[in-house]
């Protein structure tokens, strides 16, 4: 890149030029910014003021561009300039939207609007377009682990796009749980049949594109790398072991079964005629169509009853707190096998609430009418009496205690996911203990009270083995707008392994998985980042010889992107980092920056305020706000008029979870008065998108109590706040509140120092 | 973000809300061009209405917000607002598209100073409150309107009102001779995004939503909570703007019955169960305060059934299985009677309540058997997968009864969809 | 108006001398003016009403039903059966209904037919529909005010539609919880509407009025007191059956709750007759127990 | 007619479903309930029900068979068609009613002095015998189905009724003997016999 030439350009637009000296904010850009070129303009939004910069750039060579105007988060598309380095100080929504247009506000505003500007341009003289990453993979293959429906869909619909498929099965043959059905709930008019589970169409495409390529009897047995550059070992039974390079992989691995043995109250095991769901299709297969015959002796089958929720919803030990989605219609579906094959069988569904969504209700209404008789019941016992099965319940309807004998008694079991090994215990412990040494001790201590799992990928991660599991171990997304979310960058899950589901719903979830695997190995062959921060091109750098290796960014890295190398020095993998600046934030050495973002970017902003000593009576206060939500929610605020103080210095950063302690600290010796931090939600509906932002932020920042001890300075002078994007009037009220609290502690003494 | 040209490899996208919004988003973030159509003057659809999400509580907009970063950064997105596909024809991989664009009145030059709403006085109802609120006939829809431009209402347009607008724009913004336009574009394959709408209320006559106005339905229900809405963020009775603390939620209004939609909703039970937690959130501590749930089956599957679990546990929230056989009521007090038979035992009730909230259902804004293209749609007008329907793929609710989740879900698996087609058609033109 | 020609069935209560007499009286004056010519049905049978199930059962109530629409499509073909009994109107119109939607039931009803002579096509070739919807649908609201000579004014009327007329088939584009089409009718002769009449759609207990008389006159207390609530100088209803009960045991009523129930049930053809300058005797308002005494006194004008 | 219930119960041993859809009015509609209740909460006489039209329905589906057909719930219909028209599953509720009620009553095991019950027969045989409604026969039936002396009670206690219904020329006192019915009755007759012959041979009931 050329060298460095950084315009400023103010505008006189909407309002700031009458409730602001612009004149004066130019001189500060030219003075104490250090500003070569320096512009006003009455409207800099319109088409003149933006050909206006872009002749700057292109003909006077300007590479960092400051735009003092509106908030960063409007007027995108006028001031898009991408092929430079871009800051812009808010003077609209961030000062003159919240400040009364009064004489006596008059001064404050300005000084406001002063500092604004100095911290813009500071700012951007310590930021660098980002160089593209050289470490970026090339490889856009797709792994993908597991051969059921869930696998193979996302096999074909990757196929179909145009990428090679590495599709890996443990088992011989492909199919998974549905090769072993007999029919499928129908997902289509009439809702009213079961219908050919499609499988073996599946399989058949999968041997029809070419761009697929089957291991089967096989297994993932190591799996590193990043995003463009996986590289894993695939291990078949036979002992070999290939390794093979992949872009990006999913992980179809299904469910398993719920043991039926844990429900002996249900008479399972006391009698070959009570049977879970997945026994009654091979029954059923066997039957072809044609009477289903009971397994104790083989008689034909004259009354079924279904149990629903059968050790699910359930609270008791050893039973599933869930439900399982699919098991109403899985029943009704079996039931009609039955009615299909002898309209004379007796088939009697007892359920608690009866869960058919959408399209279901016909399928129910469908079953119904083929005389499946439903009955709203909580089941109580199950037990063998003379050659028949009694059902003992309370009929919730009729309310009083009633029995059904069957020849046969089907239990809907749960689906449990395989998602490998939880390694989460390890990993809340290792944050708890801040990282260090503990890190791998407390780790393998979590690893002995597990029960042993089988791990599904092998990652070689310094987080673990598999990916994190979200609830009740299915590896699912938080994000209820982002159901693709995944912390282990590259690597998505798709089908039961995420959350309960029924074919259909798996297909359509195995598709939209191929789709984010494809667009991880899109972005990572360009060096872009994933979602959140999608299309950034910075990452993560550090300077190795300040390291002290004390591995807090490798234990904190939401996204587990940070390994350690050999002499444990943290091992950055760019492809994998979302940019969240996590590990900037736990660096006690501040040795990780990023291009466009880093310790100085944010600590030159806060140093450039213009700091009046103690006796002005004006204190100064920094806000670090979390750019996805409380920083929208102040320019929301301002769009709505409300006002706040003139004292507060706001700086966006990308979350709670970057800020390094030192920018606070900095910030009280240079004489702040106060800082107040503005994150997202934490706990167990965390709403921070990089995870455990805000919840490092509020762990750090009780930290720092000790420093300001030592300093001498009330606690209340650092405040933490959780913030939503909503609190649009209640930021503001916050800041003000704040205003007055420091009023009364009175002003920081450090002033002048 | 831009104005690139639409050609084969092209994605049309119809329908700016999540569903249409993720579909479009994630395929540009594979490297796809696409034209993405609102017919609303901004994108967000019915999740900007919402106050929050089940199960997790937390905000829509905060989602919205980051995908409208997604948007505004990317180049490969052309957004056409206040516009509707009229005509879809051709073949996959070769489509010509008619769109007609109504005139906003305003242009790109919109800093969004909102001196035009101060200098007009007319007010219109106001549609993302559910016409619940009136807005100024110069406005911006809702604060985080995308793209962040005025509208002027076409019913001021010609009149004095709007002159005055006009005058008020110091941007030379608003333009008021701004035509309807038709454009025609290609497009390679074409997502189907239009949503769902609410189930109109006034159709189920015993619950007297036409007649009774303390009967809300569960959409307006949730503009309620917005501090921003048309009651500030407080619960408030239509009869008399007094609190409503004991609230009735009756499920099933309009859904699973053969009067109305044969299909269930799937999503107002969980609706209805967040919505009961809003109670406890205006009214925490306040022994008056419940909720009451009428339902003939919870429907919270998968991990849903935690959040049911969550609400079964607050004891101010009541359950009752039994559908509301009608409602009664009282005049002077505005209060509302539901009357029916709770089935677990059979005892009949007359219960008066504050209000009551219809868990409306819910039905494709757009029946897929009067789409402007020719597609498969199952009885309740859902589009449903077909190979007849070419390279025209369903999203999001107009494909089904679904949750967020699940229509972005299904927006992500329509964005490969069409990526396959265009793939296909610029292997095949290289 | 071209004359319009229907097949008339009558019904039993309509009969001289019968419980609905004064409503068939009113009937014929409104038709006059209207200029309806209805031809009644030759040698009609009673409609079995609903209660007619528990000793006639399924089969014998279509036979009658069957019975009277054969002999309209046999003597009067091409015409809509007209009834102006909610209980003739549903009765007909259920048979009707089933079979056409049941083979054998209408198989068995044809052998059953034959026995006299008697055969019947249905499909819907009668239309069987009720006088009320002659009016809204044949003659439309403009046509029911177009013969007005006196506007029935300062009258305020309850307009009670009760359950047959309304459910299951009701009239078309009218809401079973709130039809509003009686009302439109008052106000289109120029009476008073109490358009949410509470009690509109109640169900007056008829069918049980003989056997379980307290519990029918329970609702009928709830429907009078409504009206009185609702400031009614009288009630109007399309249904002989109801306008029976609500009228004849309000002295009973009073006795039993001690309330001063004393207040009008009209017919629409009463209020029509009237407004179209038709006499007390013509809109057979003599045949009122209770007195109409204002809508006599318009009729006198 | 008991033996015809006996014969009933061996026929169809437990399934009383089956029994109820091939022999009531309508009864193939009960397997189709989904439970909402919204039926027994729009009837206007519910309260007067030992057993709403649901619990109907899951009764007969739980095979109570006896409690069923020997209640007096059904008879408490006033066809006002409610239920029909609320019903998410459209099931013809009102019709069902009176198919179990007729059911029970030709089984012989309806409650024998169901007021219902018997004025329904009255009428019927009212209106079969001429082919149109003799009111003043049928109110006097009536008043006198409980004897004499409470038929004189209850004659007087609508006395001022009937006398009303006279004096409006709405009710003929001499019915009894003026009534004309359809002009050859005995053709009726006819017909009705035949129904009920076809009818109780379709549901296997023999008179």
């Amino acid at each position: 890149m050329s060298e460095k030439k950084t315009a400023v350009y103010v505008c006189r637009g909407c309002g700031i030029g009458n409730r602001l000296d612009t004149d004066q904010l130019a001189k500060i850009a030219e003075s104490e910014g250090k500003c070569s070129l320096v512009r006003q303009h009455d409207f800099l939004c319109n088409a003149d003021g933006v050909s206006t910069i872009r002749n700057d750039i292109d003909g006077e060579g300007v590479t960092h561009v400051v735009i003092a105007a509106c908030s960063r988060r409007a007027k995108t598309d006028a001031f898009g300039f991408d092929d430079v380095a871009l800051g812009r100080a808010n003077l609209r929504e961030g000062i003159i939207w919240v400040r009364p247009d009064t004489e006596e506000a008059r001064e404050t505003t300005q000084e406001m609007a002063d500092d604004f500007l100095r911290m813009a341009c500071a700012e951007i003289q310590y930021i660098k377009q980002p160089d593209t990453n050289q470490n970026a993979g090339t490889n856009k293959n797709i792994l993908v682990v597991g051969g059921g429906v869930s696998g193979m869909t996302a096999a074909i619909e990757a196929s179909k796009a145009g990428y090679g498929i590495l599709l890996v099965e443990k088992t011989g043959q492909l199919g998974g749980w549905a090769a072993k059905l007999h029919k499928r709930v129908p997902d289509r008019e009439p809702f009213a049949d079961p219908v050919d589970a499609g499988v073996s169409d599946l399989v058949k495409s999968v041997e029809y594109e070419k761009n697929i390529n089957v291991f089967l009897n096989s297994s993932i047995t190591r799996t590193s790398g990043a995003p463009g550059q996986f590289s894993v070992d695939i291990s078949a039974e036979s002992g070999e072991t290939v390794t093979e390079n992949v872009g990006s992989i999913i992980q179809a691995s299904g469910f398993s079964g719920y043991d039926a043995n844990q429900l002996p109250e249900l008479g399972y095991g006391k009698s070959p005629d009570v049977i879970d769901q997945a026994e009654l299709e091979q029954l059923a297969i066997q039957a072809a169509d044609g009477p289903i015959k009971r397994p104790s002796d083989g008689k034909e089958v004259e009354s079924v009853v279904f149990v629903q929720c059968a050790g699910q919803r359930s609270d008791e030990p050893g039973h599933l707190p869930y439900c399982s989605g699919h098991c109403c219609n899985t029943s009704i579906k079996q039931a009609m096998y039955f009615k299909d094959a002898n309209p004379n069988v007796d088939t009697v569904v007892i359920f608690d609430d009866l869960r058919t969504p959408g399209n279901g209700e016909d399928f129910y209404r469908s079953a119904q009418r083929k005389g499946v008789i439903f009955t709203k019941g909580k089941p109580q016992q199950v037990s063998p009496v003379d050659g028949q099965l009694e059902v003992k319940f309370h009929d919730m309807i009729l309310n009083d205690e009633a029995a059904a004998t069957a020849d046969l008694v089907v239990l809907a079991t749960g689906q449990i996911p395989n998602s490998g090994v939880d390694i989460e215990p390890a990993a809340m412990q290792e944050v708890e203990d801040g990282g260090g040494e503990s890190a791998a001790q407390a780790e393998t201590e979590t690893r002995e009270v597990q029960i042993p799992v089988e791990s599904i990928l092998n990652l070689t991660y310094r987080q673990g083995v598999d990916l994190p599991h979200l609830r009740h171990g299915f590896s699912d997304s938080h994000f209820i707008c982002f159901p693709y979310e995944t912390q282990r960058s590259g690597i998505y899950t798709c089908g039961p392994v995420r959350r309960p589901m029924d074919i259909a719903q798996t297909m359509e979830d195995a598709t939209g998985a191929a789709l984010k695997s494809i667009q991880a190995v899109e972005n990572a062959v360009l060096g872009r980042a994933a979602h959140p921060r999608s299309g950034d091109l910075s990452f993560p750098s550090f300077r190795r010889e300040g390291c002290t290796q004390c591995k807090r960014c490798t234990v904190e890295c939401p996204f587990g992107a940070i390994d350690e190398d050999e002499q444990r020095y943290p091992l950055f993998n760019e492809s994998r980092c979302r940019r969240c600046g996590t590990c900037m934030g736990a660096c006690p050495v501040r040795v990780i920056s990023f291009d466009n973002y880093s310790v100085d970017t944010v600590g030159q902003q806060i140093k450039s305020v213009n700091m009046p000593d103690e006796f002005d009576e004006k204190p100064r206060i920094l806000i670090l706000a979390c750019e996805n939500d409380a920083y929208p929610a102040l320019d929301m605020a301002a769009q709505q008029g409300l006002e706040y103080s003139a004292f507060v210095r706001i700086v966006p950063v990308r979350c709670l979870g970057s800020v390094n302690t030192i920018w606070v600290t900095d910030a009280l010796n240079s004489g702040y008065d106060g800082v107040m931090l503005m994150g997202c939600k934490k706990g167990d509906d965390y709403q921070c998108h990089f995870v455990k932002g805000s919840e490092l932020a509020h762990y750090r920042m009780s930290k720092i109590d000790d420093t300001l001890q030592q300093l001498q300075l009330e606690p209340e002078r650092v405040e933490i706040y959780e913030v939503e994007i909503t609190d649009i009037q209640r930021v503001p009220a916050l800041i003000n509140e704040y205003a007055a609290k420091i009023d009364e502690i009175g002003m920081n003494p450090f002033k002048g120092f | 973000m831009t104005d690139m040209v639409a050609t084969n490899e092209t994605i049309l996208v119809v329908g700016g809300g999540i569903s249409g919004l993720t579909a479009a988003l994630e395929a540009a973030e594979c490297g796809k061009n696409v034209v993405l159509v609102e017919k609303n003057p901004s994108v967000g659809g019915r999740v900007a209405q919402l106050y929050k999400y089940f199960p997790k509580l937390c905000r829509p907009s905060c989602g919205q917000e980051i995908n409208l970063r997604r948007l505004k950064a990317n180049k490969r997105i052309r957004l056409l607002t206040m516009a509707e596909v009229r005509n879809v024809s051709g073949t996959a991989g070769d489509y010509d598209v008619s769109i007609t664009i109504r005139p906003r009145y305003v242009n790109d030059n919109c800093t969004a100073c909102g001196a035009c709403a101060q200098a007009v006085t007319t007010e219109i109802d106001d549609p993302f409150n559910y016409n619940m609120k009136k807005i100024k006939a110069a406005y911006l829809p809702y604060n985080m309107a995308y793209p962040q431009r005025y509208v002027i209402d076409p019913s001021i347009v010609g009149s004095e009102e709007a002159s005055k607008a006009k005058a008020a724009c110091a941007y030379d913004a608003i333009d008021l001779e701004m035509q309807e336009q038709t454009i025609a574009i290609k497009a390679g394959a074409v997502i189907w995004a239009t949503g769902w709408r609410p189930y109109d209320a006034a159709k189920i006559q015993p619950y007297g939503y036409d007649r009774y106005p303390n009967v809300i339905t569960s959409v307006e229900f949730e503009r309620m909570m917005d501090p921003f809405g048309p009651t500030g963020g407080k619960i408030l009775r239509p009869f008399d703007g007094n609190e409503a603390k004991n609230i009735a939620f009756i499920q099933c209004a309009g859904s699973r019955d053969r009067n109305h939609l044969t299909h269930c909703s799937r999503i107002c039970c969980m609706a209805s169960l967040k919505q009961s937690t809003y109670i406890g959130e205006q009214y925490s501590g306040d022994a008056d305060a419940r909720a009451t749930i009428y339902y003939i089956d919870i429907r919270a599957i998968d991990r849903f059934e935690d959040f049911y679990r969550k609400v079964q546990a607050d004891e101010k929230v009541h359950f009752i299985k039994s559908k509301v056989a009608n409602i009664t009521e009282n005049r002077e007090s505005g209060d509302v009677v539901l009357h029916g038979v709770d089935t677990e035992g059979y005892h009949r009730y007359d219960n008066t309540h504050d209000l009551c909230v219809l868990a409306i259902g819910m039905e494709p804004s757009v029946r897929a058997d009067q789409i402007a293209a020719n597609v498969s749609a199952d009885v309740s007008g859902f589009m449903q997968m077909d190979a007849a329907n070419g390279a025209i793929y369903g999203a999001g609710c107009a494909t089904n009864a679904l949750d967020v989740n699940r229509a972005v879900q299904s927006a992500t698996a329509a964005a490969l969809r069409a990526i396959q087609v265009v793939n296909r058609v610029s292997s095949a033109e290289a | 108006m071209a004359k319009k020609e229907y097949s008339f069935y009558p019904g039993c209560s309509s009969e001289r001398k019968a419980s609905a007499s004064n409503y068939m009286v009113s009937v014929e004056a409104m038709c006059e003016k209207l200029d309806i010519k209805l031809n009644e049905i030759p040698d009609w049978n009673c409609c079995g009403a609903s209660i007619g199930y528990a000793e006639g059962g399924e089969l014998p109530r279509h036979v009658m039903n069957a019975r009277n629409i054969a002999l309209s499509e046999q003597n009067n073909p091409g015409q809509d059966i007209v009834a102006t009994c909610a209980a003739c109107w549903l009765g007909a119109k259920e048979t009707a209904d089933r079979l056409d939607a049941c083979e054998q039931l209408l198989a068995d009803t044809k052998e059953v037919l034959q026995q006299a002579g008697l055969d019947i096509h249905l499909k819907n070739e009668t239309p069987i529909r009720h006088m009320v919807e002659v009016l809204i649908e044949d003659i439309g609201y403009e046509g029911i005010k177009e013969p007005m000579v006196k506007p029935l004014e300062g009258i305020k009327f309850a307009g009670y539609v009760g359950c047959q007329t309304n459910r299951p088939f009701g009239v078309d584009g009218e809401s079973f919880e709130n039809p509003m089409y009686l009302d439109k009718m008052v106000e289109t002769v120029g009476g008073e509407a109490i358009t949410n009449y509470e009690k509109k759609v109640t169900c007056c207990g008829g069918a049980l009025a003989f056997s379980e008389p307290e519990k029918s006159q329970k609702q009928i207390k709830e429907i009078i007191e409504a009206a009185y609530d609702q400031g009614a100088d009288m009630i109007v209803t399309p249904c002989p059956v109801c306008q029976m009960n609500v009228e004849v045991y309000q002295d009973q009523i009073n006795k039993h709750y001690g309330t001063k129930f004393h207040i009008p049930v009209t017919y629409y053809s009463q209020l029509l007759t009237v407004a179209y300058g038709g006499s007390a005797k013509e809109a057979g308002l003599n045949g009122n127990i209770i007195r109409a005494k204002r809508l006599e006194d318009i009729a006198a004008k | 007619m008991s033996d015809v219930n006996t014969a009933m119960v061996q026929k169809y041993r437990n399934d009383f479903l089956k029994e109820v859809e091939e022999n009531v009015e309508e009864g193939h509609w009960v397997k189709m309930c989904m439970q909402c209740g919204v039926c027994s909460g729009s009837c206007p006489f519910g309260p007067h029900w030992d057993h709403p039209p649901q619990e109907i329905f899951m009764m007969i589906r739980a095979g109570k068979r006896d409690e069923v057909l020997t209640t007096e719930s059904m008879w408490m219909c006033t066809s006002c068609y409610n239920c029909i028209v609320r019903c998410p599953r459209e099931l013809p509720i009102t019709h069902i009613m009176h198919g179990l009620a007729n059911y029970a009553h030709r089984l012989g095991i309806a409650p024998k002095m169901n007021p219902t019950r018997r004025f329904a027969g009255i009428f019927w045989n009212n209106i079969a015998k001429t082919g149109r409604v003799n009111e003043l026969a049928l109110s006097l039936k009536l008043y006198f189905m409980d004897g004499f002396m409470s038929g004189i009670k209850k004659g007087l206690a609508m006395m001022s009724v009937g006398i009303g219904m006279i004096k409006t020329k709405r009710l003929n006192p001499f019915a009894l003997i003026s009534h004309k019915g359809v002009k050859n009755p005995k053709e009726l007759h006819v017909l009705l016999k035949k129904a009920r012959e076809i009818e109780d041979r379709r549901k296997g009931i023999a008179s």
